[in-house]
């Protein structure tokens, strides 16, 4: 009988445990994030400070700009790889015509040429329906010769640097808080809601999930698609008007490598590259991780190589924890 | 005669990258003197040696269904190695510790792919930021060169008025060709990129047969590396940044899924070649280099939209 | 009639070196019978060995190299001097196993640039305090000699002021900002940054005005840009070196053609890079680039 | 026929006979939850067809990949001829002479019929050569046994979908196995292959081969089984000879209770033309193809596979642009390009492949369910969760959906059930005109014979019907009217009350002119 009753008992806190680990698992991403803040607090007492914190969420909002827009494309079921030289272009056009025609125009220009660029990458993949990857491959080529013919090879700069508004966007503070942080913030809290709580988030996920079934279903794949590449031009095109004005100007390479960041931001978040799945909240969880490391292990001294192995590690972490809880086993099964 | 026509027609549809190859020579020839020298196609050959030794195990890792973004770090890691490690240890013996890394490597990441169930895509991609950092590690920073010039000789010798490193890229890509249509790993490699559930239920040991191919994968990126250092009688630590994405652009033109399970030697080697004529042709034509970005890009997309003309099925097609 | 052929470092990465591609095709124009093949290896060792084969292939009567990296171009610049074609480097000298196969050296000297930089900090900082130093791309030559320089004289001219920390910023002003963000936030006392160009220390000079900072902070660069000789003149930038793309551009070409046509020339070609600081910037011009 | 729901009674044939194979308490989970087996037993012997049954979910296909080494059971033991053996891998099965011929298509699409015939043991030569002389000879012996009209060294990805389960079939003859699983093998092939197919079963049975075989089809079970084991809800419910049962007996086994197949004809009153095709035609796949429905009508639509009836229903709902001829509804003519206008102008279809074209699987029932009518659960484009419940609790209701709820991944549920989730889905768009592609294809009796009232409820309350099937029950059993179809053309149309077997077997399969 008390045999019985023991075995009861322990198979109770048994599917308690298991049911906790599932959950910690399933937010595997989180725990490591907080995991990763602790270890940090402890090893240098300059890691956990306010002013810190707040350097480290500002470097990664542009970054995490972009990251919006990717993680949109990618559950949309494609990938995007010209974000980087798109920021390269939109940041040196923003400038350039800074001093030509006024901020507002600039912007205005700039945001035009890149919804076109977007809407080139959105008609190739979305209604030729060319592979993504090589496609944005290609056009991270042809971007960066474009800007490159555009200033010639000059790194640009905007003159008068202290008299215009636009220095609101990278350097300003609204509320205490620094403007890159809020417009990154402000836009992934528009972009989560409009995934999932809008028709249109709805569509994107079933496009991403099962294209077919989204089309027998009357939805338009290749309009959907497209209008990803426009997002995630657009967020490309804010992130530039953050990077442009932080720094009141621009070389013709400067974002060269951001569109590997952003898809490792993306991925750490565990948006699925296959589609259908994913969330702008866990984007942006993976973007901060990828700070934190860097300015973390800098911290604490480590040369600046020392973060790429970390990451290296992390990114498979945390993937794994992701895939082994929903597939309730540590290892593939088959040999 | 007739099935030599044949033949060469259906090379076309299966692989119009050799079309495209032929037009390439075409048009360079026409406009710069220079373009036709045997010596011009020697330089191509040794030029497209790397891009291409990659290319060769990238293929099979591919048609395996999977991908490794991670080759041009490991490139880089083995000619350090190969370099630094020649003063104190000999030339063999250094250039098989670099061999070996890239083997290595290349298991590491075929079983963690295979183990934990993580996409290859970002298992690499890993690897990649992070075989750099192993790179800088190594390295500190610094570059290494040889000091033995046999080395370097080596990188600019000739057998028979041939160059080494081509005949080298040749006589191996015969080979992977081989074993990619011949042998039975070569058959399953397709079997598993076409359909690992079938792979698997048929009895094929699929983990170890990715690991197998990550390991070609990762001793070709590794031997690239390799060659390539004795062009230089040197090594760098960014050395081979961005080599996978032209590795696998050469691979894609020439008519190898990205999904895996189809795909060939030859058409690799179409790929390989197209894009080394049209480096080559540039530089000859003195193609301002802001202009060669934008045409590279335009080109790898129009490739693939005309493969896709070719190879599609109206009738079959759905408006989806 | 000759035919000249170049293959410079990475043009478009700043407009260091695409005003130098400017102004060398510019020299080249005004000189008759004079025909060049101008190409870019990307910053791409491996590329830039290719673009040496093809121009060896074509038979130019000489070769200009801006170097991506000293050390890997060694054994192409020998094969271009076996097949009897002289080799001038430009801009950044080449590793000492490949000085015996070139006709000649033709830029500035960036260790001696380095040891400027460092005696400019000295004197900014009296000899005293702790500053951060910013290099340039890793691996690269120009980084690594102007580090070099920097360094070692600084510890013989002034060994009371401190290298907290090296970082590198790639030569690019957004990566230079953000590291010294993460420096600010390090380091409650930083007394001087040094930055491996201009680029990298307008960068540095943004971060540390958004913290309220960059009045403690003496900033040091070198190859004056027009962003730095500007910042210069608002009193928020210490000094810089001064050296020219246009000079740089026409002294490789200039040395080419004398090689060509057989006239002596020294080998190591230095022209002249003066310190610029607040104090002595109106004896220049702006650069253009 | 008391010998029924006894688990005693398993294997115990004849006396003196001990199964060559059995299994006992396997059981069998997937995480997280579900309990695809729970203590089966079972047993074969050899020279016997031993078909097994139950529901769509009933853990079939599951127990035979324990058997085959493909999934390790958590517990229980596997005899073969009175020995207990551990089967790690596929091979190991293999070596054990076990044979497991899938009910998906396993098959490599870029190779060869030859390479996939003999996939996992190609022979070889050294030093790991093919040996392809030895291979093609091999597999072209075996394609002629089974009088296959296509050659070995054709790719997979050009065949038809049934030459391609010859294929899968074909793997059966690669050796004599002791023991062969056949996981529905007939599901999409032509009654000309069925036959051929049934032939190796009898020949391979007089070789002493035990086999099992899996199919939701009736008449094939008592054609071809000596005894029938039947599963529920991953439990063992009994096995029973053949000889002595009927389709009632095992129905109530399967599904617990029997079944109601009456069709509750009543011969309603027809409204007005709703669709219309006049002369419609699209490229070499259809010609000059004419029909019309009306409202509250059945139409059904019977043909061979490849007869061309997919390409008509991709056609009227836009997914394939015709080459000529015009579709009217409501008396209007029809221009659609693509789908969105398709669902717009009432039109609605339940495609053929439900995992493939019908479902996102990975998304919720409701989130399924709502998909198609997005635009009414939103308001200024917000989803509203209250809504889009309602519908889903409405349809769940009406088509009995068995979901623990609208929050339920779809890919979890049962084929019958999912089935219900793409009907419901199209019943949400309130369509005039409802397309239903191989409705019940792969799905068992019990939902099957649900899903047929459904369809004469639907007609009854108002909707156009047109149902595409391969069965001819099926279509004799829903249809008031028949089209069919024979190379891409209506080679006949028959009144449901007037129309005999023998009438749609020549339609479908000679060239010649019906009469109505
Ligand atoms: N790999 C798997 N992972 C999770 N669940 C599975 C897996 N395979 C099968 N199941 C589940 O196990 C149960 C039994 O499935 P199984 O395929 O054996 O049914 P079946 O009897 O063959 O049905 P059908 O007649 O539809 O083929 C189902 O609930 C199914 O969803
Ligand atoms: N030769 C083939 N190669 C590849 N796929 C084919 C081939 N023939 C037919 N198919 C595919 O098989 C499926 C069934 O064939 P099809 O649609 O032509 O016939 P059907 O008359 O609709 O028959 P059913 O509805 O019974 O499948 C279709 O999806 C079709 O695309
Ligand atoms: O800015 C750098 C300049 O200082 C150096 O001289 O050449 C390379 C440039 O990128
Ligand atoms: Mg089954
Ligand atoms: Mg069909």
């Amino acid at each position: 009988m008390s045999d019985t009753i023991s075995e009861i008992k322990s198979g109770g806190e048994a599917s308690l445990a298991k049911k906790y680990s599932q959950l910690l698992a399933r937010q595997g991403i989180l725990v490591a994030f907080v995991l990763f803040l602790v270890v940090f607090s402890i090893f240098s007492d300059r890691f956990l400070s306010t002013d810190n914190f707040m350097t480290v969420i500002r470097q990664a909002s542009i970054i995490g700009t972009i990251a919006i827009g990717v993680t949109i494309v990618v559950i949309g079921g494609n990938l995007d790889l010209s974000v980087g030289s798109l920021l390269s272009f939109c940041t040196v056009l923003v400038v350039d015509l800074h001093d030509k025609i006024g901020p507002t125009g600039a912007i205005g220009l700039m945001l035009v040429f890149a919804l076109l660029i977007g809407a080139i990458n959105g008609y190739l993949i979305g209604y030729l329906k060319l592979n993504s990857l090589i496609v944005t491959l290609g056009m991270l080529s042809a971007i960066q010769g474009i800007t490159l013919i555009y200033t010639g090879g000059q790194n640009v700069d905007i003159q008068n640097q202290e008299g215009t508004w636009f220095a609101f966007f990278g350097r300003g503070y609204l509320w205490g808080i620094a403007v890159p942080v809020l417009i990154f913030l402000g836009l992934a809290l528009i972009a989560e809601f409009v995934l999932k709580a809008t028709t249109y988030g709805r569509k994107v996920f079933s496009v991403g999930g099962n294209p077919a079934a989204a089309v027998f279903s009357g939805l338009r794949r290749n309009r959907m698609v497209f209008s990803t590449y426009l997002l995630s031009a657009f967020t490309t095109a804010c992130a530039a008007i953050i990077l442009g004005s932080r720094v009141m100007g621009s070389q013709n390479n400067v974002g060269q490598g951001y569109e590997l960041l952003v898809l490792a931001g993306v991925i750490l978040g565990g948006t699925s590259l296959l589609g259908g799945s994913g969330s702008i909240t866990r984007t942006i969880i993976g973007v901060l991780i990828l700070s934190f490391i860097q300015n973390g292990l800098l911290l604490l001294g480590y040369p600046y190589y020392a973060q790429w192995l970390v990451t290296w590690a992390v990114i498979i972490l945390a993937v794994w924890l992701d895939i082994a809880s929903t597939r309730g086993k540590i290892f593939t099964s088959f040999s | 005669m007739a099935t030599l026509a044949h033949k060469a027609k259906s090379l076309v549809i299966e692989q119009p990258i050799w079309l495209f190859v032929a037009a390439c020579i075409v048009v360079f020839s026409l406009s710069t003197e220079h373009f036709l020298d045997i010596g011009n196609f020697k330089n191509i050959l040794v030029q497209t040696s790397t891009i291409g030794l990659i290319a060769l195990g990238l293929t099979f890792i591919m048609i395996n269904g999977n991908i490794d973004l991670s080759v041009g770090a490991v490139l880089a890691l083995a000619a350090c190695l190969a370099v630094d490690l020649q003063s104190s240890i000999g030339i063999p013996l250094a250039v098989t510790v670099g061999l070996l890394s890239g083997v290595v490597l290349g298991a590491l990441n075929g079983l963690v792919v295979w183990k934990t169930g993580v996409d290859a895509f970002i298992v690499t991609l890993g690897a990649m930021i992070g075989v750099r950092g192993l790179v800088f590690v190594y390295t500190e920073e610094q570059s290494f060169y040889a000091t033995d010039f046999a080395y370097a000789d080596f990188g600019t010798s000739s057998i028979a008025g041939i160059p080494t490193l081509a005949l080298l890229f040749v006589v191996l890509a015969a080979l992977m060709h081989w074993i990619l249509s011949r042998s039975v790993h070569g058959r399953n490699t397709y079997a598993v990129g076409g359909n690992r559930q079938a792979a698997i239920d048929a009895g094929i040991r699929v983990g170890p047969h990715m690991v197998i191919n990550f390991m070609i994968g990762g001793f070709f990126a590794a031997l690239a590396g390799v060659t390539l250092s004795t062009q230089m009688g040197a090594a760098t630590p960014n050395l081979g940044r961005d080599f996978e994405l032209w590795a696998i652009t050469a691979i894609v033109l020439g008519g190898t899924k990205l999904t895996g399970g189809a795909g060939s030697i030859v058409g690799t080697l179409g790929g390989v070649i197209a894009i080394g004529i049209l480096r080559n042709g540039m530089n000859l034509l003195q193609v301002p280099s802001f202009y060669v970005l934008v045409i590279m890009g335009t080109i790898l997309i129009a490739v693939l939209f005309i493969d896709r003309q070719v190879n599609r099925n109206a009738e079959q097609e759905l408006n989806v | 009639d000759m035919k000249i052929g170049i293959t410079q470092n990475n043009v478009g990465v700043d407009s260091y070196q695409t005003t130098y591609e400017k102004a060398f095709k510019e020299a080249a124009s005004k000189t008759d019978g004079l025909e060049t093949v101008v190409l870019d290896a990307g910053g791409d060792v491996a590329r830039q060995i290719a673009q040496m084969q093809d121009l060896i292939q074509q038979q130019v009567d000489a070769i200009i190299i801006w170097p991506t990296n000293g050390q890997a171009v060694v054994p192409v610049v020998r094969q271009a001097h076996q097949a009897g074609i002289p080799v001038i480097i430009t801009n950044s000298n080449i590793a000492d196993a490949g000085q015996e196969f070139i006709a000649a050296f033709s830029g500035p000297n960036n260790i001696t640039q380095g040891e400027y930089s460092a005696e400019m900090m000295c004197e900014a900082l009296d000899g005293k305090g702790q500053i951060v130093q910013i290099s340039g791309q890793p691996g690269y030559t120009t980084a690594i000699q102007r580090q070099q320089g920097f360094e070692q004289r600084l510890a013989e001219a002034c060994p009371g002021v401190e290298i907290m920390e090296t970082q590198p910023g790639d030569w690019n002003r957004e990566k230079a900002q953000r590291v010294m963000e993460n420096f600010l936030t390090k380091y409650d006392k930083i007394d001087g940054v040094y930055a491996g160009d201009d680029n990298m220390g307008v960068g540095a000079l943004n971060a540390a005005k958004a913290a309220g900072r960059a009045g403690d902070i003496a900033f040091i660069g070198a190859t004056n840009f027009a962003v730095g000789y500007e910042a210069m003149e608002r009193g928020e930038y210490y000094g810089s070196v001064y050296q020219s793309p246009v000079d740089d551009a026409e002294a490789a070409l200039q040395t080419a053609i004398d090689v060509i046509n057989g006239k002596e020339v020294p080998k190591l070609n230095y022209f002249d890079t003066p310190k610029i600081t607040q104090s002595n910037m109106s004896e220049f011009d702006k650069p253009v680039f | 026929m008391n010998n029924l729901d006894s688990i005693e009674n398993y294997g115990v044939h004849e006396a003196g006979t001990a199964p060559i194979l059995s299994l006992e308490g396997i059981t069998k989970t997937f995480p997280p939850s579900v309990v695809a087996l729970d203590g089966v037993s079972f047993g074969v012997h050899s020279g016997e067809v031993h078909a097994l049954l139950g529901e769509n979910g009933a853990g079939k296909s599951t127990l035979m990949k324990v058997l085959a080494g493909i999934h390790k059971a958590d517990a229980g033991e596997i005899y073969l001829e009175g020995r207990p053996i551990k089967m790690e891998n596929p091979m190991d099965a293999k070596h054990q002479g076990i044979l497991l011929i899938h009910q998906e298509l396993s098959l490599v699409p870029e190779m060869t019929v030859a390479e996939n015939i003999f996939l996992g043991y190609l022979p070889r030569k050294w030093p790991n050569r093919v040996d392809w002389k030895k291979l093609y000879g091999d597999a072209d012996a075996i394609l002629k046994r089974l009088k296959c009209n296509f050659s070995a060294k054709d790719k997979v990805s050009k065949l038809s979908i049934a030459k391609k389960h010859m294929v899968e079939i074909a793997r059966a003859l690669v050796f004599t196995p002791k023991i062969v699983v056949f996981d529905e093998p007939t599901a999409s092939l032509t009654d000309t292959e069925k036959f051929v197919l049934f032939d190796v079963i009898h020949d391979l049975k007089a070789q002493g081969v035990a086999i099992v075989y899996i199919s939701h089809r009736m008449d094939e079970i008592f054609t071809l089984s000596d005894r029938i084991t039947v599963l529920r809800d991953g439990g063992y419910r009994g096995t029973v000879e053949t000889k002595e049962t009927d389709e009632d007996e095992i129905t109530r086994l399967m599904i617990g209770r029997s079944l109601d197949t009456s069709r509750n004809i009543d011969t309603a009153q027809f409204g007005d033309k709703v669709l219309e095709v006049k002369n419609l035609s699209c490229g070499s796949l259809f010609q000059d193809i004419s029909f019309s429905i009306r409202k509250g009508e059945v139409v059904g639509m019977y043909g061979l596979v490849g007869a061309g009836r997919t390409e008509i229903a991709e056609t009227l709902f836009g997914l394939r642009t015709p080459t000529g001829g015009e579709v009217l509804l409501d008396g209007k003519r029809l221009d659609i390009t693509n789908t969105t206008d398709a669902v717009r102008n009432g039109l609605a279809l339940v495609p053929e492949n439900r995992k493939e074209q019908g479902l996102v699987l990975g998304m919720s029932c409701r989130d399924n369910i709502t998909m198609a009518v997005l635009q009414h659960v939103s308001s200024a484009g917000v989803l509203s969760r209250a809504q889009e419940s309602n519908i889903y609790d409405k349809y769940a209701e009406e088509l009995a959906i068995k979901s623990p709820s609208g929050a339920q991944k779809v890919g979890n549920l049962s084929g019958g059930n999912q089935q219900k989730v793409v009907i419901g889905k199209w019943l949400a768009t309130h369509p005039k005109v409802l397309i239903l592609d191989e409705p019940t294809r792969g799905i068992d009796v019990g939902s099957k014979s649900e899903i047929h009232k459904l369809i004469r409820q639907l007609a009854k309350s108002g909707y156009a019907v047109l149902v595409i099937s391969s069965e001819m029950p099926e279509v004799l059993g829903v249809s008031d009217r028949i089209l069919a179809m024979y190379n891409g053309r209506i080679n006949g149309e028959f009144l449901d009350s007037e129309v005999t077997e023998d009438d749609l077997v020549r339609a479908i399969s000679f060239e010649q002119k019906g009469q109505l």
